[in-house]
């Protein structure tokens, strides 16, 4: 059988993003309500995190930890100009992503000489060091104390935090958009080949002249300007910084959406996101049955479908798929589709097979 | 809440919020705020509400008191326009939510963090008029232990050899204000305060190398501010293992029945003290009559510090709300709270204008100074209210 | 000769896609087979199959009269069934001494470790001089001499050699093809797969060629040495 | 031994890759000793020698990956790359291929060839000068033979594994391509086509130093061949002559294989 | 002299503990490639297991003790089964482990806290007898520490050094199919490897119950500390993980004699930096597994 064509017009790449869009749009009309709101808010603001710590934890396969210190970062870089200079929020905002970065420049120099888990290790205890900077720096950053008291963002005389903070909600949803759209032109981008090259084969990908350290540090510093900016967002929606940003609950709960929804998907972590978000808040009330029940939930998904949920989409995505270009083999399947056959082992088989 | 309009509103019940720690490592302390709310709400619906309307509590949990779940707890209290007032033992480790609250301009009694709850209203007290602390500063947890080791000096009871103190402080705001405090104070009494050593705030694998440092400086008054129950038992057991010739202060955690029980014997001679929670002198009345309450409703006499800080705020709330007749009228109320005074399970309750804090002194809310003994804890101070007397530790040595 | 291994109707494959569709072979007591075929059809799969590296869908495996095909690969090697893999890089971080020794864990015969480790030595003196050397780092002959000789090491019955000759230097190949025929007094049966036919077909009794995960001819080794046949096979369309 | 016996060796002007007296021990093993070798500009310079001789770290020292030499010259056109980091000296355009069939399991094939097709691989250039990575890529792809070009790398078979290790080393123009047993497990309809692969990329202007034990395509290919043995360079000249060698037949070939 | 004598004590039973805990971590590692996350969790159900045996129970501590390693060796069997077993054959197996074994932490420490509540619990000590020195004192439990840890390690160390055993888990690590093929069986060794792990934390969470009191995250500081040790000691050796284990007991108790609690986990972590810039692969290497 001759291979599936494989154009992809401008429409098979568009209408997933116009979809996206339309759904970030509507969802909190749909969705009403001030406890509905902050959910999305929550979800949103997990979202980015979760799909910039994709960068390096999926796409790099790169075991860094210290994504919760850049996040942690950029919040008290937010709070602290916000209350102590008087600086505009959204400057703010900017400079949080900088410095995140920055601090990203710093984690990564031991990285350069470390490979595999012992990244983890050092990304990790980079984490903790910013803790201890953030109780050491009392007067800067209140120590333990934290930094109460952020300023509304506003544009004109619309304040964010009004209507029960649409305006955050809608922050989030233009910031989340932006940076899923970016990601995923940087994943087809020579870094993002380059970073799955080093990923599979750091051998040949230097003898094809791909240098790790400048490729890496990029996948390190630009996670680390995303995860900047959502902390700075953490800090507006909340009003307040405390040492809790940089706390282990963060990170079980991130790898937990990440790995539900299945890594290297940002799709499926953002699915991974709503999934744990919608369960927490349903098992809100059943005290220590929550985590039970959320992490056996995530258990048996691991189980089922290793892959996460992404990777049941795809295999049932797939399927429909094959039955539906067998008949006309010459029909084009959405771009999206072809992606995803390439990433599955199971589904390439088949087609193997096919062939 | 504010302005509702609705009939329903207006004529449904009124409900009151509790934020508090209902799962996670603090569960204990929401159950006994929650405790404390419901026993009072069920109080005031005994006695018929207010004009027709029942009382009604609302819980959010703050589970590991992280911002976002104190903002989603908030956010759920104010989204609900039944709700007109909230309650809390204590929410977040910022206080934040405090902003919140003025923002919506929902009453809101908070007991603890005072120093926090001062440095967000101090700067501008009239943006704040429905934002009021039961608990009074935490100043006098500082002051306090040294008024009544100057007290023992004075009638002879205790002479300190070289007039030293060594502290531990915990790293968070409670430990930190209390032990700065305790500096200042010992200080201006002519003590010397050899070392002021912080930890880490969590679980302390071993306190052996810090009680080397305690043996090595042999001090007069040892005082740990850790207010954690299992971290000060193990101290004070890891000491005891080669005690030296020193008083031992432990902040708060020997008031937690959890205390007598675990450390046994072994807490014979300790010295505490409690702004919140009842004051147990039976000459008391209002204290009585919580902890009969109490045992009735939940089968312990042991009042939870955090139940009283709810009951007595929800009381607070009913009595001004009955003086100004409109829930909604949310300013009013408040003004009403920050005018009165009550005769509370923990003191007379009054507020300074100047912070919202309850005001602290032995006709205000007291500080009560204990020490455990025979595994009881006994009341030495203030005179007012003690049922015991002072008596040296049995490490000590006459 | 009574049938040792005997392998009937065998399906296996890799998620959806069918790599051995019914293959048939048996092996007798005493007998060196050969499978020749070109790249991709199965050869491996076959013999991982054997050894219970590789779950069959379909069909039996039986030796000597019991079936593996639910056995561990552990079992399978108590038979007596060595399988020495194709490309593997052994176990990097152990030395070649290690790596050997380790072969020889399984030998039900006690205390002939050291006997046998000079064997393999004579037979490789390259690994000789490399023994404290980690597998790691080997090259990849002298990589490919210490997996055939962790094999030799656990005294196999029935000996199974995949691609044995990879990467091998022309003469250790002659050697290696010595050595096998040498071998044979000691071994009870022995598969071979490999990519020199004039090998395969020198040490052998009897060859099959395995094309799309089926036996499509078999025959005498002797006679088919050199047989245009088999080479048109190979030639031909793949 | 140095390869300026005289025999046939280019000129210093003519030679494109000079290595000059490189060595590389481990611990006590010498694995290259003072090997100097000149390869002419356009040849297939054959490499052979019994196993572990130091043919795949030589390779390894001369492009830096995993590893440099410990001393010794690798003159690329005249200039000394050694102990540079293998991406610096992959873009000066030595490129290998690796003994083991290497390739990047999750990009499918055409981007396999296309990050290594990239400008950044290529080193700087006017953008507008050249035709765009994904036309080079599709362009080696079709010189190597691989068909679909938007197949998952993971799912290839050993031949197209192979093939495309090459598509994705010849893409970035090297000037030498060093190749490391590409023969090795291939049957000989496959041989076959490797050679005519090998003759076509080395036609259009690439030097190949070729590493090979599949005696028939080294004959086959190479202008010249040097054999290496414990590290050292035992004789180089025409293949026939030095495959006829008696040292070479001693230390290599072994009886029987002519 | 005391004092000096108290900060070696003390630096000897944190280097015990985290020795106990760094050292099932490391086997983890290295055999799975994985960081156990649910190392901490175990520490805890090792220490209410004894506990229930001996408090309520009313077992003498050394027999509820032995009971509850027994209970967490079965444990470990479970947790190898259904957290190891199902996900390390897949590819990127050793991620999917990592994430099962944070879910599973979670998951455990909601059952003890249901069955176990908040209440705080301490386990009885082995001997009241405390022992007294040139003016420092140890108590049983410190005693029992100090030797018990380097005792089992020791142990440990022979088996894998010196056993078919501890060779096979070894080759496992590096080659599965062909550890398979040479008549190694994985899941054997898995279960060795993960219940060596889980007795060896559940020992230190008895030690740690006897010291501190109990709660279900009290595993979480002990984990941490373990995962700067095997930062600091390297993966590569159980020598290098114990002595890792006592270098930062020792360093834990020292600057906390001389600097205070507070800054020995920042000097702490600026040391392990420093060691980890200098020799990627921990302090000590050794040549193999
Ligand atoms: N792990 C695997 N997953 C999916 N497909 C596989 C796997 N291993 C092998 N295959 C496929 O199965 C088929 C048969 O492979 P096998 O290795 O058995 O062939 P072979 O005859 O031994 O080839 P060679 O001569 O190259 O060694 C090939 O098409 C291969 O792509
Ligand atoms: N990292 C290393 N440490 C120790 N010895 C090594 C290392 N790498 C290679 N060697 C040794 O150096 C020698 C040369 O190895 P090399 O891989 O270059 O051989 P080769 O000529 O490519 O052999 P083959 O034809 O078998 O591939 C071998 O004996 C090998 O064992
Ligand atoms: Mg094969
Ligand atoms: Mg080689």
């Amino acid at each position: 059988m001759q291979r599936i064509a494989l154009n992809r017009t401008a429409a098979n790449r568009t209408v997933p993003w116009v979809a996206f869009a339309v759904g970030l749009t509507v969802a909190p009309f749909v969705l009403s309500g001030a406890h509905a709101r902050l959910q999305l808010i929550m979800v949103l603001l997990y979202s980015l995190l979760a799909v910039s710590w994709n960068l390096t934890l999926g796409l790099a396969g790169i075991f860094n930890f210290a994504q919760i210190a850049f996040f942690g970062i950029g919040a008290y870089t937010t709070a602290v100009l916000c209350t102590r200079s008087g600086l505009s929020p959204w400057i703010a905002m900017l400079v949080s992503a900088s410095t995140a970065a920055l601090a990203a420049v710093v984690a990564f120099l031991p990285v350069l000489r470390l490979r595999g888990i012992y990244v983890g290790l050092v990304t990790y205890v980079f984490a903790q060091l910013c803790v201890y900077l953030v109780l050491g720096q009392r007067e800067l950053t209140g120590g333990s104390n934290g930094v109460v008291g952020l300023p509304d963002l506003t544009v004109g005389s619309l304040n964010f935090y009004d209507d029960d903070r649409l305006g955050y909600y809608f922050l989030g949803a233009v910031l989340l958009f932006a940076v899923c759209l970016a990601f995923a032109l940087l994943t087809r981008s020579r870094l993002g080949l380059s970073l799955v090259a080093l990923r599979n084969n750091e051998a040949l990908a230097a003898s094809r002249g791909v240098r790790r350290a400048r490729q890496q540090l990029a996948a390190f510093v630009i996670g680390a300007a995303v995860a900047g900016v959502a902390g700075s967002y953490q800090a507006f929606v909340n009003s307040v910084v405390s040492t809790d940003v940089f706390g282990f609950g963060y990170l079980t709960i991130l790898l937990s959406m990440i790995f539900l929804g299945g890594r290297r998907s940002n799709p499926g972590t953002i699915v991974g996101v709503v999934v744990i978000t919608v369960l927490s808040d349903v098992l809100a009330d059943s005290g220590a049955w929550q985590q039970i029940i959320s992490s056996a939930i995530t258990l048996v998904v691991l189980w089922l479908f290793p892959d996460g949920l992404a990777g049941l989409a795809r295999s049932w995505g797939g399927r429909g798929l094959l039955r539906l270009i067998r008949p006309a083999a010459a029909a084009t399947p959405p771009a999206q589709s072809v992606d995803r056959v390439r990433d599955d082992p199971a589904l390439r088989d088949s087609l193997a097979a096919d062939r | 809440g504010s302005g509702g309009t609705a009939t329903a509103a207006s004529e449904g019940p009124i409900k009151i919020g509790l934020l508090a720690t209902l799962t996670g490592a603090s569960a204990a302390d929401g159950l006994g705020a929650q405790r404390g709310a419901e026993l009072a709400i069920k109080e005031l619906n005994a006695r018929g509400g207010f004009r027709g309307r029942t009382f009604e509590l609302k819980s959010a949990d703050t589970k590991n008191e992280s911002n976002d779940t104190v903002t989603a707890g908030v956010q759920d209290l104010q989204s609900d326009e039944a709700v007109k007032a909230v309650v809390s033992g204590y929410a977040s480790t910022t206080n934040f939510e405090i902003n919140n609250f003025a923002r919506s301009k929902t009453i809101y009694l908070i007991g603890g963090s005072t120093a926090q709850t001062e440095a967000i209203v101090k700067p501008d007290p009239s943006k704040f008029p429905t934002i009021w602390s039961v608990t009074p500063s935490y100043d006098a947890y500082g002051t306090g232990p040294v008024d009544v080791l100057a007290q023992w000096t004075g009638d002879g009871s205790y002479t300190p050899r070289t007039k030293t103190a060594y502290i531990v402080t915990s790293d968070n705001p409670y430990s930190q204000g209390i032990s700065t405090g305790m500096s200042e104070a010992l200080a201006d009494k002519g003590w010397t305060v050899v070392r002021n050593q912080t930890i880490p705030f969590g679980p302390v694998n071993d306190w052996g190398s810090v009680l080397a440092d305690v043996r090595a400086k042999n001090p007069d008054l040892i005082v740990n501010t850790d207010y954690q129950v299992s971290n000060e038992i193990a101290f004070l057991r890891q000491f005891l293992q080669n005690p030296t010739q020193s008083l031992m202060f432990l902040q708060y955690g020997p008031n937690q029945p959890e205390f007598a029980k675990a450390a046994g014997a072994d807490g014979d001679g300790v010295l505490f003290n409690n702004l919140a929670g009842t004051v147990t002198s039976p000459a008391y009345e209002p204290a009585q009559a919580l902890t009969k309450a109490y045992q009735a409703a939940y089968g312990t006499d042991q009042v939870d510090p955090q139940a009283v800080i709810t009951y007595e705020s929800v009381m607070i709330y009913a009595a001004a709300l009955e003086k100004v007749g409109d829930p909604d009228k949310t300013t009013e109320v408040g003004a009403a709270i920050g005018a009165s005074t009550t005769q509370s399970a923990g003191g007379t309750i009054s507020f300074d204008p100047a912070t919202h804090l309850a005001k602290q002194g032995d006709d205000f809310v007291p500080l009560q100074s204990y020490q455990m003994q025979n595994q009881q804890k006994v009341l030495i101070a203030p005179a007012k209210y003690a049922t015991g007397k002072f008596v040296l530790p049995p490490w000590m040595k006459k | 000769m009574t049938p040792m291994l005997e392998i009937e109707k065998l399906h296996a494959g890799y998620g959806k896609s069918l790599v051995l569709r019914g293959i048939n072979l048996h092996v007798a007591q005493g007998e060196a087979i050969g499978l020749l075929g070109p790249n991709g059809h199965g050869k491996t799969t076959l013999l991982r199959c054997v050894s219970a590296l590789h779950r069959p869908s379909r069909g039996d495996i039986r030796f000597e009269g019991t079936s593996l095909v639910t056995c561990s690969t552990r079992a399978v090697l108590q038979h007596g069934i060595v399988h020495v893999p194709q490309g593997s890089r052994l176990f990097p971080g152990l030395t070649v001494t290690d790596c050997l020794r380790l072969g020889a864990a399984a030998n039900p015969r006690r205390g002939v470790a050291r006997t046998l480790l000079s064997e393999v030595f004579d037979l490789f003196p390259k690994l000789a001089q490399r023994r404290t050397q980690l597998a790691g780092t080997l090259s990849g002959g002298e990589r490919q001499m210490l997996s055939i000789g962790a094999g030799l090491m656990a005294g196999p019955r029935l000996l199974i050699l995949d691609e044995p000759t990879l990467g091998l230097s022309p003469k250790v190949r002659h050697e290696l093809a010595a050595a096998v025929q040498a071998m044979r007094s000691r071994i009870e049966a022995l598969i071979i797969v490999d990519g020199d036919m004039d090998l395969v077909l020198g040490v052998t009794d009897r060859f099959f060629v395995i094309e799309s995960g089926q036996v499509v001819r078999t025959g005498e080794s002797a006679a088919g040495a050199g047989s245009d046949q088999i080479m048109a096979l190979f030639l031909g369309e793949t | 031994m140095t390869a300026a016996a005289g025999d046939a060796g280019p000129d210093a002007a003519d030679a494109v890759l000079r290595v000059r007296g490189v060595s590389k021990s481990f611990g006590k093993l010498a694995a290259v000793s003072d090997v100097s070798l000149d390869v002419a500009r356009g040849e297939v310079f054959g490499l052979a020698g019994p196993n572990g001789a130091g043919k795949t770290t030589l390779f390894n020292v001369l492009t830096g990956i995993p590893f440099g030499p410990d001393s010794g010259e690798v003159l690329l056109d005249g200039r000394d790359l050694a102990r540079r980091p293998g991406w610096y000296i992959a873009r000066a355009g030595l490129a290998r291929t690796f003994q083991t069939e290497a390739v990047f399991d999750d990009l499918s094939v055409l981007d396999n060839v296309r990050l290594c097709a990239s400008r950044s691989a290529l080193g700087a250039g006017r953008r507008r000068d050249r035709p765009s990575a994904e036309e080079t890529a599709r362009e080696a792809l079709a010189t190597v033979g691989i068909r679909d070009p938007y197949a998952g790398a993971g799912s290839l078979s050993l031949v197209d594994r192979k093939r495309l290790m090459i598509a994705t080393a010849i893409v970035g123009r090297p000037r030498v391509l060093l190749l490391d047993e590409p023969a090795a497990g291939l049957e000989p309809q496959d041989q076959d086509d490797l050679v005519d692969l090998l003759t076509r990329i080395n036609t259009d202007g690439t030097t190949l130093l070729l590493v090979e034990h599949v005696l028939r395509v080294l004959r086959e290919l190479s202008d010249r061949m040097a054999v290496l043995d414990a590290g050292r360079v035992l004789t180089v000249g025409e293949p026939e002559a030095v495959l006829s060698d008696p040292r070479v037949v001693q230390a290599y070939l072994g009886p029987g294989e002519h | 002299m005391g004092s000096a004598i108290a900060v070696l004590v003390s630096a000897l039973v944190l280097g015990s503990l985290y020795a106990l805990m760094a050292s099932g971590l490391s086997l983890i590692w290295s055999t799975l490639g994985v960081f156990n996350f649910g190392h901490g969790v175990l520490l805890a159900l090792g220490a209410y297991f004894a506990w229930t045996f001996a408090d309520q129970a009313g077992m003498p501590v050394v027999v509820a003790s032995v009971l509850a390693i027994l209970v967490l060796a079965v444990i470990a069997a479970g947790y190898e089964f259904s957290l190891v077993r199902p996900f390390i054959r897949h590819q990127n197996g050793a991620m999917l482990v990592m994430v099962a074994t944070l879910a599973i932490t979670a998951l455990v420490q909601g059952v003890v806290q249901l069955t176990w509540g908040p209440q705080l619990r301490q386990i009885a000590p082995f001997s009241s007898a405390t022992v007294a020195f040139s003016g420092a004192t140890a108590s049983g439990n410190q005693l029992v520490a100090i030797v018990a840890a380097p005792v089992l390690i020791g142990a440990l160390y022979l088996v894998l050094w010196f056993t078919p055993l501890g060779i096979s888990v070894r080759a496992l690590e590096q080659n599965r199919d062909h550890a398979r093929l040479i008549g190694i069986r994985p899941a054997a060794v898995y279960v060795f490897v993960v219940g060596t792990a889980c007795v060896l934390a559940a020992i230190a969470g008895i030690l740690l119950g006897g010291i501190q009191f109990m709660s279900p995250t009290m595993g979480d500081d002990p984990l941490m500390r373990a995962f700067v040790v095997l930062a600091f000691g390297g993966t590569a050796s159980l020598g290098g993980t114990l002595a890792g284990a006592y270098i930062i007991g020792l360093l834990e108790a020292v600057t906390t004699y001389f600097f205070g609690l507070s800054w020995s986990p920042v000097i702490v972590f600026a040391v392990m930096i420093v060691v980890l810039l200098v020799r990627p692969e921990g302090l000590i290497r050794q040549r193999t597994a």
